[in-house]
């Protein structure tokens, strides 16, 4: 079932890039995406059904809306702080702890933050991630946990796992 | 165009000279690299998008290839101090470089200036190149039909290369 | 076109994918592949130079016929001279091969050392046949990335060392021969060397011209181990195993070295009289040198390799005689004979050489040492290898009736006539310290039995050794037959006519 | 031509890098330098001024392009280049397994 | 924990597939746009040395042992040394003889031989690195032990 | 506007000198390798500034092919980093 | 009006550059440098992309554009993060502006 | 300028010549197919051979067409069997002549030949040598096609054929023997080497190969190094100072049967044959190249015979007669006159039987007891009489002791030297020196050859001597033979053997005062008279009184070798023990001058390269950048 989704998903890739339909482009898209899917699919989606599940595009579109809006703020933030003068930064690693569980909602999540101007995951350990914060706004885990993973968490719960 | 391509190598340089001088050998490999990268945008400029695409692609390959030998050596050149021996060698390296440069430039004044060539071979590779290999990428077309041959003996080198490779690192040449 | 000429590069490269495909699934199919490769190639080198006539001829990869004169793909050249290296390549290759199969069982991985042997020979038939300066290049780094692997065969120290020096000091060789190929494109804008020889006819810098030849003469000078550019040879030629050694320096230093830089220089370049003078000299010199480096030498293959610097200075100095001659435009049989004398000699080392290597190598196999301090009396334990190397080591030293003693003649004579007296003497000089160290080699080796130093276990030399090594000590007597007048202008003075006459290449070539 | 000769400089900076370093990896990223102003020279030495990349759309083929034969030539010098560097590389680290230093001038037992 | 972080194997997983697929692109497409067998080649074998970097080399059965590619690079440039040598078959005796139909200029199937050419040379290039890689990273493995 | 692009496509080829500058100056070698990585996501700006400068869409593949392997060689780099070997 | 949209993308796309690369130049640590650069450098790239679609329209080009973008976010992203790791396994001090790091006692 | 070579294809003695030369090649080639383990039978093949071979030389000298009159020396050529079409030009190279000096030649060598070889069945039953009658079968033909090649190209292939065998014809097993096996075969082979370029330069000059038609006057510069490189050659074949030093150690190291062979008799018929050739046929000399060959022939007689006079070796004295010997022919060559010349050829003929004879008496000696010290042996003229008597009259040959051969040579010398005085310029009035050193160098031979036959066979005798006996006969036979024919040679010399034999080589001169002069026979005093004073000298000083070691016992026994302990004294004097010392160290050898050199200049050479990579790439630039400017 995997290898049919990583074929069609293969395809979609050969056809966005090449944008042609001519019979021959078809066959060697197939035939590229067949071997793709033959060599990598095990290394794919363990559960296609997923996908098949409206509500979690729902919110994946949700999540990405948000997720592109935090990215904009956050990377005006950064660039002030980098402008200011004074460079008015507060670095430091801290440790948050998330609710996910699948590996891949965690990879999501961290790749979020990572891509969240002014917070990068260094580490996933367990349940905990190490982030690096440019400019530390608060002490307290509970706060400082909702200010990194916020609405991410939730919206990836919704959809990834 | 010129000025910028020149503006470029002279980069290349810069990240050259460091890539010799620096105390530490990754530093020395990342350097390398970023002057091959920097050639990258050289070929994007002067209209060599082929050449832009398989440099990025060597450049990388080669960058891993040295991590992967420098990776557990010593990482910092700690005989690079200088003795009187060195010091011999690299005055007489800049005496022998700087007259070559010059005998460099002094070859090189009479010929074509940048981007003012003219063809002779390779007119056949453009005019009606395309009727003639049904390529419409002129360099494949070049490579694979005019030159064809060289491409063998370029991929036959790759292959050599490769077992040259697996040869060197045996672990035992003889029983 | 003759459907033979691409064979010669096809089919060794064939070879060499065929015994890595298949070599792991077939044992023993390496060896009898390669020489099967390699024993076409020797039937097909030696028809093509008795049926090729002495004109070149021609063969167009791609069928690419030229546009408005000018040459669009790649040719390749079969002519008297490139005939005559192919046919050593092939011959050489082919005993070293049958060598290899009791030589290289002391060693592990061969489907690789047989195919990379493939590949050396294909690079290097490529280079001979190929009359485009930039497909000359690919097919050197073929042949020169072989060989920098079957140098280090062995993986031992030194092996790993020697091979590093001919790495670097080769890929310097090659950035220079790039970087000179720029330059010709610069000017010429065209690749082909009969073509290249049409665009400089209309006009050229004297630096720029100056600049490129000597780049190419540098680049090619290293392949040929020219002195000064020489200091990998030994090294490498000692270090490689003793059939890889053969080809090294039997042929490999010819054909892509010494033959490449006669061929641009001759047909490529117009010949000055001040280019001609610089390879001349430059060759006296490494004759010279050579022979004083070769002579202190303990290590049997050492010797050898640094004599091979001197001898290919033979090779070198008698082809710049004949070049100031042409360019002189004086005494053109006199040049039609010192080059004759050359192209002679280069096939006679090829033979010599070639079999001195396969001795060192047996005596290697058999006694377990090179030093020659430590071995001695080996002649009455290993009767063959005696005999033939005495032969190899009076033809290098120019003894009658060996064949290098006809080649030396001619350089001689030729010297003497075109009034180069000092390189006449130089030359028989050199001659004699080359003697000098021969019979140290053979007194070291083969006589003087000291108690304290007879070696105690030695090993039996197997058939195929044996079979390679007499062989090319026949071959030894026979080229001196290439003396005798009439063989002489059969095979050696049409590449000598061809080279003399510059514009022949180019016009045959191109046509006009 | 400064270009060019900006070229050569990067050439024979490569090469006064090969002379003067006494660190295998130095020397190697020294030929490595030296090999990128060999493709950068062939591929300037192709271009044209107003000239577009060699790659015809035959809906407006007639247009003037860059020489496409040195960038044929640079392609395969650049995979040779790459051959090369590969076995200079497994020299090296077999080398630094057998005499424990990447220092050129401890790497000496073949002289004379 | 062989390999890298939780987070690099997710993604490379995700990125190997489209990687791989992004080389042959470039291969199949080498007569139409830029690249071709060589960049192409190294893209496969980069999906490849992605895989490796981030799970450790264990990771392909396909490539355990260093000469098992060997064979790859070795078929693909006989494959393309025989599709030259066809010409003189039947591409009136000469060799590297373009001789099947070249098609449509800017088709995907044009210019006669060249896609061909194209896709040993992948072949050959990607095996050649992968080889390569391998034979560094795994010959360091094995002096060691 | 070809203006502008072309103004464009020189502040972009400046920020490469920047990066260039990171990596001669350093001070750790982590630092040269962000210069590095910097290095290659700025070429990918590049492509796409050169692609609408010429109208040419094949400069995007070697921007996309430019995003693959400089993250394979980040990666390789980041390996280093962490001491292991590149086949653990 | 699509050039004029390109034109402005492609240019906020540098300007974002252009912070990563002060970024780079000015923050104190490795740390703090990938943050902006890292981040500020992907967006810009990724906005330039934007244009370049914008540009080409919905064809072949500006699906490609378009596939580019996630591509190298998701690299960037992952490289990042492993750079960031990288250097504090190889025991790059953070700078001593450094208010807090929880992560130390993890990789002792 | 001497007449155009006459061509004859097809005469008998044309196919004589051939077969004189293929036969002994392929029986050559044929037995080194044969194992060793055949001896007896390869040796009676190869005599067979030989025998044929002499039976057609015989057959050659004495065939009438081709028997020239006294008078100069005419010739006739043949071109042989590889004369044909097939080979085209290179059938000028191949072709064969005859005249008086090569149908001496060629005789003289059969019949050296044959006896040696019959020495050889004997002596070298067990294997001395490997493949000792290939390698002599070999020789023999080559030095057969050496004396009748026309082309000097031809000739110097059989010459350095002849090189070849020399060296293999020494066992080479020891240190010793392959010490001197080496430097023999570096000088022959050196000399060989300066001779192609002698050739090639005259080549240059005449544009011709044939000897018949070259003719060059030593004037030029280049005439003169051609010259000079020919003689290098000849001389070293010959054994003549400064190249003579092979001899003494090959003889060392070699059997007896192959110093008689080669340095003894069959290289210095061919090294004075070539001399002959440069002298009388490709060069008209100077006054000039005169001087250099009677000051060489000088130095070679008094040089050698010094070092000889020192010797405890008996293989090795002899040896350094063969090169002092050599001394007396150059003399006569560099006289330039006829009757010098025939002094040459019959002191050449002299003494390649007298020598060869030694060798073989000193094979004999040694196969018997073992010793090739003289120190070690004495008193064996009871128990090999034969040997004794041959070895007496050999010494007594090689001395100039009237009425022996060696006297009649030396005296047409004497005579030679004195006519050559009446002559114009330098060297014509240094003649009395020329003849001074001439006669004391036969007096110093006299001296030495006491102390040869003194210390071998007279003397006390030794115990183990008893058991010591003669030879068989196949081996004293050829030792018979020799002697009688020095002694016939002595006796008839006048009436029969310089006008038949030595004449038609050299050509007619004028016998002023044979015999009847009394000057001459003063000569003859006074080198006698000089011998008995140097063999008194004895008395000038006290013999050496050192304790002699035998096995580990001091025993008082200082009378013991008096024969020998006298030239220890000899050598004690002050000057002469100097030089004697420098020789001993090899100081004058000029082999071991330019080794010496060679090896310096190699050490140096070889230090550059310090197998550091940067500084040969440094080389590399440095090449092509001083390449650059000096092309600029
Ligand atoms: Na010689
Ligand atoms: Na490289």
């Amino acid at each position: 079932m995997r290898y049919v989704a990583i074929f069609i998903l293969s395809m979609i890739f050969w056809l966005l890039v090449t944008f042609r339909f001519t019979p021959a482009n078809l066959a060697a898209g197939a035939a590229a995406s067949l071997l793709t899917s033959a060599i990598f699919g095990r290394y794919y989606f363990h559960n296609v059904g997923k996908f098949l599940q409206p509500r979690r595009w729902f919110w994946f579109i949700v999540y990405l809306i948000t997720f592109l809006w935090a990215c904009l703020k956050a990377n005006l933030d950064v660039a002030y702080r980098v402008l200011h003068p004074a460079m008015p930064i507060r670095p430091g690693i801290v440790k948050v702890r998330t609710t996910l569980k699948s590996d891949f909602a965690r990879t999501l999540l961290a790749n979020s933050i990572t891509m969240t101007p002014g917070t990068i995951t260094v580490d996933i350990v367990g349940d905990d991630m190490y982030i690096h914060w440019i400019y530390i706004r608060s002490e307290d885990p509970a706060v400082y946990t909702a200010m990194i993973t916020g609405r991410f968490e939730d919206y990836i719960k919704k959809f990834a796992e | 165009m010129e000025l910028t391509i020149s503006v470029i190598v002279g980069f290349m340089i810069l990240g050259a000279i460091y890539a010799i001088h620096a105390r530490d050998i990754l530093s020395a490999v990342i350097a390398g690299g970023i002057v091959g990268y920097s050639l990258v945008i050289c070929f994007l400029l002067i209209k060599a998008p082929d050449l832009a695409i398989v440099q990025i692609v060597v450049e990388t390959i080669t960058l891993i290839i040295m991590i992967a030998v420098v990776l557990d050596s010593s990482r910092t050149e700690a005989y690079g101090r200088f003795d009187g021996q060195a010091y011999a060698t690299a005055g007489a390296a800049l005496v022998i470089l700087l007259i070559l440069f010059w005998l460099f430039r002094h070859a090189s004044a009479s010929l074509d200036h940048f981007g003012e060539g003219t063809l002779r071979m390779s007119d056949a590779y453009i005019n009606g190149a395309v009727e003639k290999t049904g390529s419409v990428n002129l360099v494949t077309g070049v490579i694979f039909d005019f030159r064809g041959y060289d491409t063998l003996g370029e991929a036959t080198v790759l292959v050599t290369a490769v077992l040259g490779v697996l040869t060197i690192l045996r672990i035992r040449g003889r029983k | 076109m003759n459907p033979l000429i691409p064979l010669f590069v096809a089919v060794p490269l064939a070879g060499a994918f065929l015994i890595m495909i298949l070599g792991r699934f077939i044992p023993f199919l390496n060896r009898y592949l390669a020489a099967a490769v390699l024993l076409f190639l020797a039937f097909i080198s030696f028809w093509s130079l008795l049926t090729e006539g002495a004109d070149a001829s021609v063969y167009r990869v791609g069928g690419w016929e030229p546009v408005n004169g000018v040459p669009i793909g790649i040719y390749m050249v079969h002519d008297s001279f490139s005939a005559l290296v192919l046919c050593i390549i092939s011959l050489i290759g082919l005993l070293s091969v049958i060598y290899s199969m009791s030589y290289m069982a002391g060693y592990t991985s061969g489907d690789y050392f047989y195919a990379l042997f493939c590949l050396m020979t294909a690079g290097m038939n490529g280079v001979v046949l190929s009359g485009d300066i930039f497909n000359i290049f690919v097919f050197l780094e073929i042949s020169a990335i072989s060989s920098y692997a079957l140098v280090a065969f062995g993986v031992g120290k030194n092996e790993l060392e020697a091979t590093l020096k001919y790495q670097v000091m080769g890929a310097i060789a090659s950035f220079l021969i790039l970087f000179a190929i720029g330059f010709i494109y610069w000017k010429a804008k065209t690749l082909n060397i009969a073509d290249i020889r049409v665009a400089y006819e209309e006009g050229h810098d004297r630096s720029y011209y100056l600049l490129v030849q000597l780049m190419l003469l540098t680049g090619f000078g290293v392949k040929a181990a020219v002195i000064p550019f020489h200091a990998w040879l030994p090294d490498a030629h000692s270090s490689a195993p003793s059939p890889i050694s053969a080809m090294l320096s039997g042929v490999l230093i010819k054909a892509v070295g010494i033959y490449v830089i006669i061929r641009l220089f001759f047909n490529m370049f117009e010949i000055t009289e001040g280019i001609s003078v610089l390879i001349t000299t430059l060759g006296a010199v490494s004759m010279v040198v050579g022979t004083f480096l070769a002579i202190g030498q303990w290590d049997i293959k050492r010797l050898l390799a640094y004599s091979s610097i001197s001898q290919m200075g033979y090779v070198v100095m008698a082809v710049g005689i004949g070049m100031i001659l042409t360019a002189r435009g004086v005494k053109s049989d006199v040049a039609a004979l010192a080059i004759t004398g050359g192209i002679f000699h280069m096939l006679n080392h090829a033979a010599f050489k070639g079999l001195l290597f396969l001795n060192a190598g047996a005596i290697e196999y058999s006694v377990g040492t090179r030093d020659l301090r430590q071995m001695g009396g080996l002649a009455e334990t290993m009767p063959v290898t005696s005999a033939t190397s005495f032969i190899g080591s009076l033809s290098i030293s120019g003894i009658p009736p060996f064949n290098g003693f006809f080649s030396k003649l001619i350089i001689i004579v030729a010297a003497v006539m075109g009034h180069f007296y000092l390189l006449a003497v130089l030359a028989a000089l050199v001659s004699i310290i080359t003697l000098a160290y021969f019979m140290k080699f053979q007194r070291y080796a083969f006589y003087d039995r000291q108690p304290g130093k007879t070696v105690q276990k030695i090993k039996k030399v197997p058939a195929p050794m044996l079979f390679s090594m007499i062989v090319l000590a026949l071959v030894c007597l026979l080229l001196s037959l290439l003396a005798l007048p009439s063989l002489r202008d059969a095979i050696l003075t049409p590449a000598a006519d061809l080279l003399i006459d510059q514009m022949k290449y180019s016009s045959q070539i191109t046509g006009m | 031509m400064i270009v060019y000769w900006l070229c050569f400089i990067l050439f024979l900076t490569g090469l006064y890098g090969v002379i003067t370093r006494r660190n295998l990896i130095k020397i190697a990223i020294s030929l490595s330098i030296m090999e990128f102003s060999c493709f950068l020279f062939l591929a300037l030495l192709g271009y044209t001024k107003g000239g577009e990349a060699p790659i015809v759309d035959p809906a407006d083929p007639v247009r003037t392009y860059v020489d496409p034969l040195p960038q044929a030539m640079v392609l395969t010098a650049i995979v040779i280049g790459l051959a090369t560097t590969a076995m200079l590389m497994a020299v090296i680290i077999r080398i630094y397994r057998k005499y424990g230093t990447f220092d050129i001038r401890e790497i000496k037992n073949l002289r004379g | 924990m062989k390999g890298m972080t939780i987070i690099v194997k997710k993604t490379t997983q995700l990125i190997a597939g489209m990687i791989f697929l992004y080389g042959i692109y470039i291969i199949l497409h080498g007569h139409l746009t830029p690249g071709g067998g060589f960049a192409g080649g190294i893209i496969l074998a980069g999906s490849f040395i992605l895989l490796i970097l981030a799970y450790g080399s264990d990771f392909l059965i396909l490539v355990r042992k260093e000469s098992g590619s060997t064979i790859y690079e070795n078929l693909g440039v006989l494959v393309f040394l025989f599709l030259a040598l066809t010409g003189l078959l039947f591409g009136g005796r000469i060799f590297f003889a373009n001789w099947l139909p070249h098609g449509t200029p800017g088709e995907l199937i044009s210019a006669g031989f060249l896609p061909l050419y194209n896709i040993c040379v992948g072949i050959e290039v990607a095996a050649s690195i992968l080889s390569i890689f391998l034979a560094l990273i795994i010959f360091k493995e094995e002096i060691l032990k | 506007m070809t203006e502008i692009l072309s103004i464009l496509l020189y502040i972009q080829i400046a920020m490469c000198a920047a990066c260039l500058w990171r990596i001669i100056r350093g001070p750790t070698i982590p630092d040269r390798m962000v210069g590095i990585d910097i290095f290659g996501i700025l070429v990918v700006g590049i492509c796409g500034i050169i692609s609408v400068q010429t109208g040419k869409a094949f400069i995007l593949d070697i921007g996309i092919a430019w995003v693959i392997l400089s993250f394979i060689g980040t990666l390789t780099l980041a390996k280093y980093l962490s001491g292991r070997k590149l086949n653990e | 009006m699509n050039e004029m949209a390109a034109i402005v993308l492609i240019s906020v796309g540098v300007l974002f550059n252009l912070f990563g690369c002060i970024g780079l130049i000015r923050l104190p640590d490795i740390y703090n440098r990938l943050q902006a650069a890292t981040k500020c450098v992907t967006l810009g790239c990724c906005s330039i992309l934007l244009g370049v679609m914008v540009h080409f329209g919905l064809g072949s080009a500006g699906f490609r554009a378009l596939i580019a973008i996630p591509v190298l976010f998701f690299t960037a992203t992952v490289a990042a993060h492993a750079l960031v790791r990288g250097a504090y396994h190889f025991g790059t001090k953070m700078d001593k502006k450094s208010v807090k790091d929880d992560y130390r006692e993890t990789v002792k | 300028m001497n007449e155009p070579l006459k061509l004859i294809a097809d005469t008998s003695e044309c196919l004589y010549l051939q077969w004189l030369i293929i036969l002994p090649l392929a029986a050559g080639l044929l037995l080194m197919a044969v194992p060793d383990r055949l001896m007896l039978l390869k040796g009676l093949f190869a005599l067979a051979v030989s025998l044929v071979a002499g039976y057609l030389s015989v057959v050659i000298y004495t065939s009438s067409p081709l028997m020239t009159a006294h008078g100069d020396m005419a010739r006739q050529g043949c071109l042989t069997f590889l004369h044909s079409d097939i080979l085209g030009k290179a059938g000028d190279y191949l072709t064969l002549t005859i005249d008086g000096l090569s149908k001496l030649i060629v005789l003289f060598i059969s019949i050296l030949g044959c006896l040696i070889l019959l020495y050889s069945l004997a002596y070298n039953r067990s294997v001395r040598v490997k493949n000792y009658y290939p390698w002599f079968m070999v020789t023999l033909g080559c030095a057969y096609g050496a004396v009748l090649s026309d082309n000097l190209l031809l000739f110097i292939i059989f010459w350095g054929i002849l090189g070849i065998t020399l060296y293999k014809l020494i066992p080479g097993k020891d240190e010793e023997s392959s010490a001197a096996a080496k430097k023999t075969m570096i000088l022959i082979g050196a000399s060989d080497t300066i001779m192609l370029l002698g050739m090639a330069i005259l080549w240059k000059m005449t544009g011709s190969l044939s000897i018949d038609n070259i003719s060059v006057e030593t004037t030029s510069l280049l005439a003169v190094t051609a010259f000079l490189a020919l003689l290098v050659g000849s001389f070293t074949k010959a054994g003549a100072f400064p190249f003579h030093s092979w001899v003494p150690d090959y003889t060392q190291g070699a059997p007896a049967t192959s110093s008689a062979l080669l340095p003894a008799s069959l290289d210095k018929l061919l090294g004075i044959y070539f001399l002959a050739r440069i002298t009388t046929s490709l060069f008209v000399m100077s006054q000039g190249m005169k001087l250099i060959l009677l000051i060489i022939g000088v130095i070679t007689i008094i040089t050698a015979v010094m070092m000889a006079l020192m010797q405890h070796n008996f293989k090795r004295l002899l040896g350094y007669h063969a090169v002092s010997q050599v001394g007396y022919m150059v003399v006569g060559f560099g006289l330039g006159s006829v009757i010098g010349v025939a002094a040459g050829l019959f002191h050449m003929i002299n003494n390649a039987l007298y020598k060869s004879g030694l060798f073989l008496t000193a094979g004999a000696v040694e196969r018997q007891t073992g010793q090739s010290e003289i120190e070690e042996l004495g008193g064996l003229a009871k128990a090999m009489p034969v040997t004794f008597a041959a070895s007496l009259i050999f010494a007594m040959s090689i001395s100039g002791v009237p009425p022996f051969n060696g006297f009649a040579s030396k005296w047409m010398i004497y005579q030679g030297i004195i006519d050559f005085g009446t002559g114009e310029g330098v060297a014509s009035s240094l003649w009395i020196v020329w003849l001074g050193l001439a006669v004391l160098g036969s007096a110093l031979t006299l001296a030495s050859f006491i102390k040869f036959v003194g210390g071998i066979f007279l003397g006390r005798a030794d115990k183990a001597s008893s058991r010591i006996k003669e030879v068989p006969a196949t081996m004293w036979i050829p030792m018979a033979v020799l002697a009688l024919i020095c002694i016939f040679f002595g006796v008839f010399a006048t009436e029969i053997v310089v006008p038949r034999l030595i004449a038609p080589a050299s050509g007619t001169f004028f016998f002023s005062g044979l015999w009847s002069s009394s000057f001459v026979s003063l000569l003859v005093a006074v080198s006698i008279i000089t011998g008995v004073l140097v063999y008194l000298a004895a008395g000038i000083k006290k013999y050496r009184t050192e304790d002699s070691f035998i096995g580990g016992e001091r025993i008082q026994d200082q009378t013991a070798y008096p024969t020998v302990e006298f030239y220890k004294t000899f050598m004690e004097f002050g000057f002469v023990s100097r030089i004697y010392r420098k020789a001993e160290n090899k100081a004058f050898d000029i082999y071991n001058l330019s080794k010496e050199a060679v090896l310096w200049l190699s050490d140096r050479l070889s230090r550059a390269h310090t197998g550091v990579l940067p500084g040969y790439v440094l080389w590399i630039c440095a090449g092509l950048v001083i390449m650059l400017l000096i092309m600029i």
